[in-house]
C-alpha cells in the first residue's frame, strides 16, 4: 500500500493513521462463517478506513490455535480485534492479554462467558444473534405443522460448541411448548454425512417420527438425503438453522420446511463497527447488542 | 585325556509340518570342536537353533555341565552359557561395528554409554581377531558382507561360554580369514570350551574338527572321530541317493568364440577404477579377490544396481553406450544375478516356492492378458524344484521355512526360466551343502552348455579354479590380472589378489 | 471350486465374522429395528465410499505405502463433480469423467513423487490432504452445493433389493481387486513389493509402474467414492470425508492387513468395513451418548483384532 | 567437541535449516511484525505442547511403533487436570501428577496391549484415540472446564526472556532426550530394536521393556503436554488436540524420521516442529485465505522434506 504514495513519509503516517482491525473466525470451512468474512472484507473494501486481517482456524473445535492466533494478532500489532470465539470459557485469558496490551476486542457470533469474564476482570461487548431464542423460533414454526405427542428427533451440532447447546435448548423449549415428543437427540458433529447415518438410524429405530430438526443446515442436508433414499419425504419434517445457499432451494421447494437467518456477512461488520467506534473514542462504553435472527420459510424467501 | 560331558541331547525330536529331527542323541565333550554335516534342509540349523532356545524341541532332554538344560528362549540359553554365530546376518545395520559387537554387554554408567570405553574395548576386539582396519565408530552398513560375517563371529568369541555354535562360519570368508578364525578357535578350545561347528566344507572339516557328526534327513546317522572317516564316506553318508552327481567330473568348457559381454573403462566413485574386461559365450568367468576388493561393487555396477557410474557396458551384439541404469534394464538385455545377501535382497521370505521361482518371469511366461496362469506356473516350478534338488514338502510353502542352502536353489533357479543369456553370481554357494553345490555347478555347466555365460565371483579360489574358464582378480577395486585355465596357479592368483594392498588402511575413511 | 472358496473365506475370517456376528446379535435384540431387512439395505447403502476408499487403501498399503489424502480426494472430486454440474451447467456423463479424473490426478501425484523422489508416502499424501482440502474449499468457495436429483439413483435403493447401485458397484469392486490381488501379474508383484523391494528390484522388474498404479487405482477409487459421496448426500461438501483415512486404515488393519506392507486381502478388508458400519448403525439406533459411542467403537475395534490375532495364534 | 556437534547438528539439518531460514525470511519482508522478538515468544510460547508429544512420537516411531492416541491421551490428561482443580478442589501438585499419570497410564496401555498381545500398534493406538476422547468427555461432561489462573503462570512468558516455563522445559525435554537416544542403553535398544527386532532378540535382550518404555513415555509426555495445553487456554478443553497425532507425525517426519523404525532424530523432530509452527504464524501474519493456508502449508512440508532428501543423496 505504501507503494501508492510518492512520500514515504505520508506512507508511514497512512499506515499509522489506519487502524488495523483483526477478525479471528472460528471455522472457515463452514460456509455460515466465510459469508461472514465476505461480509467484512467488503464492508472494508468500501470504507478503506481500516486495515483488516482475517483468520480462522480449521474447525470449530481448535481452541488453542484460537488462542494462538489471538496472541499472534496481538503481537503484529492490530489495533482492535472482532472474534466469533470457538469457546466461550477459553478464549478470554488471551482477550485479557489482549485487552491489557491495549487492543479493543470485540465479541460476536458467540457470547463469552460473563461469569469467567468477571472472574478475569475483563469486560467485552458482544454483538450476535440469540441462537436460543432462534432455535425455538424455528422449532415453533415446525410445532405449528404438527399435532402434540408427535415424535421429533434432534441433530445436535458438537456437543461442546456453545451455540449447538443453545440451538439444541432453542429446539427443546419449542418442543415442551408444544408437547412434541423427543424420542432422540445425538450429536452429528455438524457433518453432513454423519447426520445422513444418523437419521437413517434414528427413522428406522422410529418409524412413526414426524420430523427433524438440525441445528445447522448441513446436517438438515445430510437429514433430507435420507429422508429421501428411505422414501419418507412425505411422512418427516425438516428444519435447520443457518440459512445456507443450498438449503434455499429446499425450501423453496417444500423439502425442509424452515432455517434460521442470523445475517452472518453483517456480524462481523456490526462488530467492527464496534470495534471503530471505540477507536474513535476511548471513553465510549461499549453495551451488548444483540442482532436480529429471522425465520426463513418458503413464504419469506420469495 | 580325560574327557568331561559338557552337553547331551537325548532323544531329541522336532516336528513342523513334517519330522525335522528325529531322535537325535548328541554329546560335546569340553575342549573339543565338533563338525556338524549333513545335505541342506537335514536340520542342523533347527538342532542348533534348539540348543540356543530359540526353537523348543517336542520331545527329548538335554543336559548342559550335568545339570538338566531347558532353554526357554535366547536369554536363558546365554545365561547358560551358549552362544552362536547364525548361518544368516543377524547384525542391526542402524549401529556402529561397536555397538553390535558389544550389543548386550554395553559398558554404561547408570544407563548411559560409555563410549569412549565402547570404541577402546571394540578396537581390542578387532584386533585381537586380526581386523584392525575396522573403525569400530562407523555404521556396520558401511562394511562389505564378508566383513560383516567376521565381525558377527568376533560378536560371539568376545562373549564369555561353555558352548559356542558357529553356524557356517566360514561361508562368506575367503582362505585367508578362515585360516585366522581356525586359530582362533584352537585358542578357545584350549579354555576348555565346546564348540560345534557347521560347516559345507569338507576340507574344512578335516582340518580343524576331532569328530564329527553326519545328520540326515533329522536323523544322526553317524558320529566319531574325525581320522576315522575320510571325506569321500562322508558324502556317502550325507546323501545315499544322490552319489552320482556327486562323482567330480573333469572340467570341460563351452567356451566359443563370440563375445557375450564387453565392459570398458567402468568407474565407480572411488570403489573401481577403470575396470575393462569381456566375456565370451558359454564362458564362465570368476572373480577373485579380497573381502572388500569390489568383487560385489563391480557385479552390481554392470547389473545396474549402483547409479553413479561412468563407463561403458556392451551386451551381445547390441551396443550399449551407457551403462545399465537400472536393474530392469539390464534384465530386458539378458541379464541375471544372484545377489550377495540372501536375506536381504535375494529372496523373498513371505511369499512362496513357486512364486519365488516364477517372479522373474511372471510377466512373459506365465500370464495372460495379465492374469497369471497357476497352473502352468504350478507345472513347471515342479519340474524346476525337482532339477533343482530342492528339498521341501508343499509347492505352497513360505520361503523363509526351507533351509538356507534350499533357498539358494530357488534364487538361481528364478532365472533358469527367463530368457537370461549372461547371470552374475555372487557367492553363489554359499551356504550351500557338497552334493547340492556340485549339484549346482552341474546346473551352471548346462546353463553354459547352451550358449549362455556366468560371471561368478567367490570367495573359495578352489571353487573358481574347478568351475571356471578363466579368472580375474580384483584389488582395492582394481582390475590386477587375468588368469587362463590353461596356465594358472593358486599362489600366483592369490598374489594378485594382494597386488594392491596398503596395509593398515582404514576401509571406513 | 466354489464351495472351497467359501470355506476358505469362512476359516480365514473366522475372528473377524464372529465378531460382526455377536454385533449383528447384540444390536439386533437392543433394538426394535435392526433385524429387518431394510436395516441390512440401511448399512450397504452407508458404505460403498468407505468401501471403495478402504479397497484403494488396501493395494497402498500392501505395496508398503499410506494414503493419508484419501478424503480430501474424495472431497476434490465431488467438489468438482458438483461445480462442473452446477456452476457450469455441464452433462452428468462429463462431471463423472471429471471427477474420476482428478482422483486418479491426486493419486498419480502421490504415487509419482514418492516413487519417484523416494520420499516417505506418509509425508507425501500428508501434504496432499492439505492441498486436495484447500483446492476443494477453493473450488466450492467453502460452501456446500446443492446438486439435486441428477446423480440421486447412484445411491438409491433400487426398489426390490433395497440396494443401491453404488453398493452393487462397490462389492462388484470388492471382488474384481481380490481377484486382481491374487490372479494378476500386477496383484502379485504388489505383494512382492510390499515383502521385499529390493528383492524384486533384483529380480529384473521395473517396480516404479507397479508402485505408482497401486496409488493411482487408490486415487480412481477416491474419485468414485465422491462420486457416491455426493449422490448419497445430493450435496457436494467442501468437509466431506474429513478423517476418512483413520477409518479406512482401521478397516485395513481389522481386516489383517499388514502396515509393513506385503500382506493384505480385499474381501478381509471388506469386512473390516462392515464391522466399522455396523457398528456406527447399531450404535446410532441405540442412541447412546456420544462419549459413550466412541468408548464402545474403539473398544470393540481392538477386540475384533485381538480375536483375529488370537485365532491365527491357535491355527 | 561442543563446536563439532554445533557443525554437524548444521550439516546434519542443513536442508531443513534452509527450510526454516527461507520462511522465516518470506514472512519477515512479507509483514512489519514478524521480525520483532515479540513474534519470536508467540511462536515459541505456542509449541511446547507439540513439541512434547513429537518428541514422544519420535521414540514410538523408532521402535517401529506409532502413537495415534496422542491428540486423545493430551485431552483425557488435561480433563483430568481440570476436574480435578475444578470439580473436587484438589491441590495443583495432585492434579499435576494425577495428569501425568493418566498419560503414563494410556502410554502402557498402548504398550503392553500392542507387545504383548503382538498387534500393530496403529490399531491400539486408533482404538485408544477412540477410547480416550470418549473418556474425556465423560469427564468434562463434554463441557470446557475454565480452571482459571492456578496454572497459568506455566504458559506465561517470564518476563524479560518472552519465553514461557513450558517452552524452556520442552527444550529441556528435547535435549536430555537426545541424549538419551544416543548415549543410553534404552536409547541404542530402540534403535536397535527399530532396526531388526529379531536380531536384538537373538542378543539374548528382552527387548519388552524397552518397547513398553517407549509407548509409556510417549505418554508420559503427553500427559505434560496436556498440562501445558490446559496452562495456555486456562481451561480443559475436552476437543483439545484433535487430529494432533498428524502434526506430531508430519513434524517427525519432516525431521528425517523413518517410519519403517531404526531411524530419527529428537533434535531433527524439533526442526520439524519449528518448521510447523512458524508457517502457521507467518501464514496468519500475512492473512491469507483458508484454502490458501492449506495449499502452501501442504506443499512447504512437501518442499521441506524433498530438499531434505536432495541434500542427503548429494552428500
Ligand atoms: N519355521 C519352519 N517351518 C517349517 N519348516 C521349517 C521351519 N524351519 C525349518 N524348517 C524345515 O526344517 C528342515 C531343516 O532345516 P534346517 O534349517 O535345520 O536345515 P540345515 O541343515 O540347517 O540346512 P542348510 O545347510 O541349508 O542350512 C528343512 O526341511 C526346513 O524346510
Ligand atoms: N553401502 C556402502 N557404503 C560405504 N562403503 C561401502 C558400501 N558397500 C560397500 N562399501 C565398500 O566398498 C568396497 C567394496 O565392497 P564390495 O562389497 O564390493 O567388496 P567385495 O569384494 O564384494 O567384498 P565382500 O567379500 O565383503 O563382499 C569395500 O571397501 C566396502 O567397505
Ligand atoms: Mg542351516
Ligand atoms: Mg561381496
Amino acid at each position: 500500500s505504501s507503494n501508492d504514495s510518492p512520500s514515504p513519509g505520508t506512507a508511514e503516517s497512512d499506515v499509522m493513521e489506519q487502524p488495523r482491525i483483526g477478525l479471528i473466525m472460528k471455522s472457515l470451512a463452514n460456509e455460515f462463517f466465510s459469508t461472514m468474512q465476505e461480509g467484512a472484507i467488503q464492508h472494508q473494501s468500501a470504507n478503506q478506513s481500516y486495515e483488516l486481517i482475517c483468520n480462522g482456524i480449521k474447525d470449530e473445535t481448535d481452541l488453542a490455535r484460537q488462542v494462538a492466533l489471538v496472541d499472534e494478532m496481538v503481537a503484529s500489532g492490530v489495533n482492535a480485534i472482532v472474534i466469533a470465539p470457538a469457546d466461550s470459557k477459553a478464549l478470554i485469558p488471551a482477550l485479557r492479554r489482549a485487552v491489557q496490551a491495549g487492543v479493543v476486542v470485540v465479541n460476536i457470533d458467540n457470547q463469552l462467558d460473563k461469569s469467567i469474564m468477571e472472574q478475569e476482570s475483563v469486560s467485552i461487548p458482544f454483538v450476535g444473534p440469540d441462537n436460543r431464542s432462534g432455535a425455538k423460533m424455528v422449532g415453533s414454526y415446525l410445532a405449528d405443522q404438527l399435532k402434540p405427542g408427535d415424535q421429533v428427533a434432534i441433530l445436535e451440532g458438537k456437543t461442546t460448541a456453545f451455540n449447538g447447546v443453545q440451538r439444541r435448548l432453542g429446539f427443546e423449549d419449542a418442543a415442551r411448548d408444544a408437547k412434541l415428543e423427543i424420542v432422540t437427540s445425538q450429536s452429528a458433529d455438524w457433518e453432513t454425512n454423519k447426520a445422513n447415518g444418523l437419521t437413517i438410524s434414528i427413522l428406522s429405530e422410529y418409524p412413526n417420527l414426524s420430523a427433524i430438526m438440525a441445528s445447522n443446515d448441513s446436517m438438515a442436508l445430510g437429514a433430507v438425503a435420507a429422508i429421501k433414499s428411505l422414501n419418507r419425504t412425505d411422512q418427516v419434517k425438516v428444519v435447520g438453522f443457518d440459512n445456507i445457499t443450498a438449503i434455499q432451494e429446499l425450501i423453496r421447494n417444500d423439502i425442509v420446511l424452515a432455517t434460521a437467518d442470523q445475517h452472518a456477512a453483517d456480524l462481523a461488520v456490526f462488530g467492527i463497527e464496534a470495534a471503530l467506534q471505540q477507536l474513535g473514542d476511548q471513553n465510549a462504553e461499549l453495551l451488548d447488542v444483540q442482532t436480529p435472527v429471522d425465520l426463513i420459510t418458503k413464504e419469506t424467501l420469495e | 585325556m580325560k574327557t568331561h560331558v559338557l552337553f547331551s541331547a537325548d532323544h531329541l525330536s522336532k516336528s513342523f509340518a513334517v519330522k525335522v529331527l528325529s531322535n537325535i542323541n548328541f554329546d560335546l565333550t569340553a575342549g573339543e570342536i565338533h563338525g556338524l554335516v549333513g545335505a541342506n534342509g537335514a536340520g542342523k540349523s533347527t538342532f542348533c537353533n534348539i540348543i540356543a532356545g530359540l526353537t523348543i524341541a517336542d520331545s527329548g532332554c538335554m543336559t548342559l555341565d550335568g545339570k538338566t538344560y531347558q532353554p526357554r528362549n535366547r536369554t536363558q540359553s546365554i545365561q547358560a552359557g551358549v552362544q552362536m554365530v547364525h548361518q544368516e546376518l543377524s547384525l542391526i545395520h542402524h549401529l556402529t561395528v561397536a555397538e553390535n559387537l558389544f550389543l548386550n554387554k554395553l559398558p554404561t554408567r547408570c544407563g548411559v554409554i560409555q563410549h569412549r570405553q565402547l570404541l577402546k574395548q571394540a578396537a581390542m576386539l578387532l584386533n585381537r581377531i586380526g581386523l584392525p582396519q575396522i573403525d569400530p565408530d562407523c555404521a556396520i552398513a558401511s562394511l562389505g558382507a564378508g566383513q560383516q560375517q567376521l565381525v558377527e563371529i568376533a560378536m560371539a568369541l568376545s562373549r564369555q561360554c561353555k558352548i559356542l555354535i558357529l553356524d557356517e562360519p566360514t561361508s562368506s570368508l575367503n582362505s585367508i580369514e578362515t585360516q585366522q578364525l581356525f586359530e582362533w578357535l584352537c585358542e578357545l578350545k584350549d579354555q576348555g570350551i565346546g564348540i560345534i561347528f557347521i560347516s559345507h566344507r569338507l576340507d574344512e572339516l578335516s582340518l580343524i574338527t576331532d569328530r564329527i557328526s553326519i545328520l540326515r534327513d533329522g536323523e544322526l546317522v553317524y558320529t566319531g572321530a574325525t581320522d576315522k572317516i575320510t571325506p569321500s564316506q562322508i558324502l556317502d553318508q550325507i546323501a545315499c541317493k544322490n552319489r552320482k552327481t556327486q562323482t567330480e567330473t573333469a572340467f570341460k568348457s563351452y567356451c566359443k568364440p563370440e563375445l557375450a559381454l564387453r565392459v570398458k573403462n567402468l568407474k565407480v566413485n572411488d570403489q573401481l577404477q577403470d575396470i575393462s574386461f569381456h566375456l565370451r559365450r558359454g564362458e564362465r568367468l570368476g572373480v577373485a579377490g579380497l573381502m572388500g576388493s569390489g568383487r560385489t561393487e563391480l557385479l552390481n555396477a554392470i547389473y545396474g544396481e549402483v547409479s553413479s557410474k561412468r563407463g561403458s557396458i556392451q551386451v551381445l551384439g547390441d551396443t550399449m553406450d551407457k551403462p545399465f541404469q537400472r536393474p530392469h534394464l539390464a534384465a530386458q538385455n539378458g541379464l541375471g544375478m544372484l545377489p550377495e545377501d540372501r536375506k536381504e535382497s535375494g529372496v523373498l521370505l513371505d511369499l512362496n516356492l513357486t512364486q519365488n521361482l516364477t517372479i522373474s518371469s511372471l510377466k512373459k511366461k506365465f500370464s495372460r492378458f495379465g492374469i497369471t496362469q497357476e497352473a502352468k506356473e504350478r507345472r513347471v516350478s515342479d519340474d524346476l524344484l525337482s532339477e533343482l534338488g530342492v528339498s521341501f514338502q508343499d509347492q505352497s510353502q513360505y520361503l523363509h521355512t526351507l533351509s538356507g542352502g534350499n533357498q539358494q536353489k530357488i534364487a538361481f533357479g528364478k532365472w533358469l526360466i527367463t530368457h537370461t543369456q549372461t547371470l552374475l553370481l555372487d557367492e553363489p554357494t554359499r551356504g550351500i551343502d557338497a552334493a547340492a553345490r556340485l549339484s549346482l555347478y552341474t546346473l551352471m555347466e548346462r546353463f553354459v552348455s547352451r550358449g549362455k555365460s556366468i560371471i561368478m565371483v567367490s570367495s573359495d579360489l578352489d571353487e573358481l579354479m574347478q568351475t571356471c574358464d578363466r579368472i580375474i582378480v580384483l584389488a582395492e577395486g582394481q582390475l590386477t590380472q587375468t588368469f587362463d585355465r590353461a596356465t594358472w596357479k593358486s599362489e600366483e592368483i592369490i598374489k594378485a589378489c594382494f597386488a594392491n594392498s596398503k596395509t593398515e588402511e582404514d576401509p571406513c575413511n | 471350486m466354489q464351495l472351497k472358496t467359501a470355506k476358505h473365506f469362512a476359516l480365514h475370517h473366522a475372528g473377524l465374522l464372529v465378531v460382526l456376528g455377536i454385533l449383528t446379535l447384540i444390536f439386533g435384540l437392543g433394538t426394535d429395528s435392526f433385524f429387518r431387512f431394510q436395516t441390512l439395505g440401511v448399512i450397504a447403502n452407508q458404505i460403498p465410499d468407505l468401501t471403495l476408499v478402504a479397497v484403494g487403501m488396501t493395494f497402498v498399503l500392501i505395496i508398503r505405502g499410506i494414503d493419508l489424502s484419501v478424503g480430501s480426494t474424495l472431497a476434490l472430486s465431488s467438489a468438482a463433480l458438483g461445480s462442473l454440474l452446477i456452476d457450469h451447467d455441464q452433462p452428468v456423463l462429463l462431471a463423472i469423467i471429471a471427477a474420476v479424473l482428478v482422483g486418479s490426478l491426486c493419486g498419480a501425484a502421490n504415487g509419482l513423487i514418492s516413487v519417484k523422489a523416494n520420499i516417505p508416502s506418509f509425508i507425501v499424501t500428508l501434504s496432499m490432504l492439505e492441498i486436495a482440502r484447500g483446492l476443494t474449499k477453493l473450488i466450492t468457495n467453502s460452501e456446500t452445493k446443492y446438486i439435486g436429483s441428477v446423480i440421486e439413483p447412484i445411491s438409491n435403493p433400487i426398489s426390490p433389493i433395497s440396494f443401491s447401485p453404488a453398493f452393487l458397484f462397490a462389492v462388484t469392486v470388492v471382488v474384481a481387486s481380490q481377484f486382481v490381488l491374487r490372479r494378476t501379474v500386477f496383484g502379485r508383484y504388489c505383494i512382492a513389493i510390499g515383502t521385499n523391494e529390493d528383492a524384486v528390484r533384483l529380480s529384473g522388474i521395473n517396480v516404479v509402474p507397479y508402485k505408482v498404479t497401486a496409488f493411482v487405482l487408490c486415487g480412481v477409487f477416491c474419485g468414485i467414492a465422491g462420486i457416491f459421496h455426493a449422490a448419497k448426500l445430493s450435496t457436494a461438501d467442501p468437509n466431506a470425508a474429513v478423517g476418512m483415512e483413520l477409518s479406512a486404515i482401521a478397516a485395513c488393519v481389522i481386516g489383517g492387513t499388514s502396515l509393513m506392507g506385503g500382506r493384505g486381502n480385499v474381501s478381509s478388508t471388506f469386512l473390516g468395513v462392515l464391522i466399522i458400519a455396523t457398528l456406527q448403525t447399531g450404535l446410532a439406533t441405540l442412541g447412546v451418548s456420544d462419549p459413550i459411542k466412541q468408548i464402545i467403537t474403539g473398544s470393540v475395534i481392538l477386540i475384533a483384532v485381538i480375536s483375529d490375532a488370537l485365532r491365527q495364534r491357535w491355527s
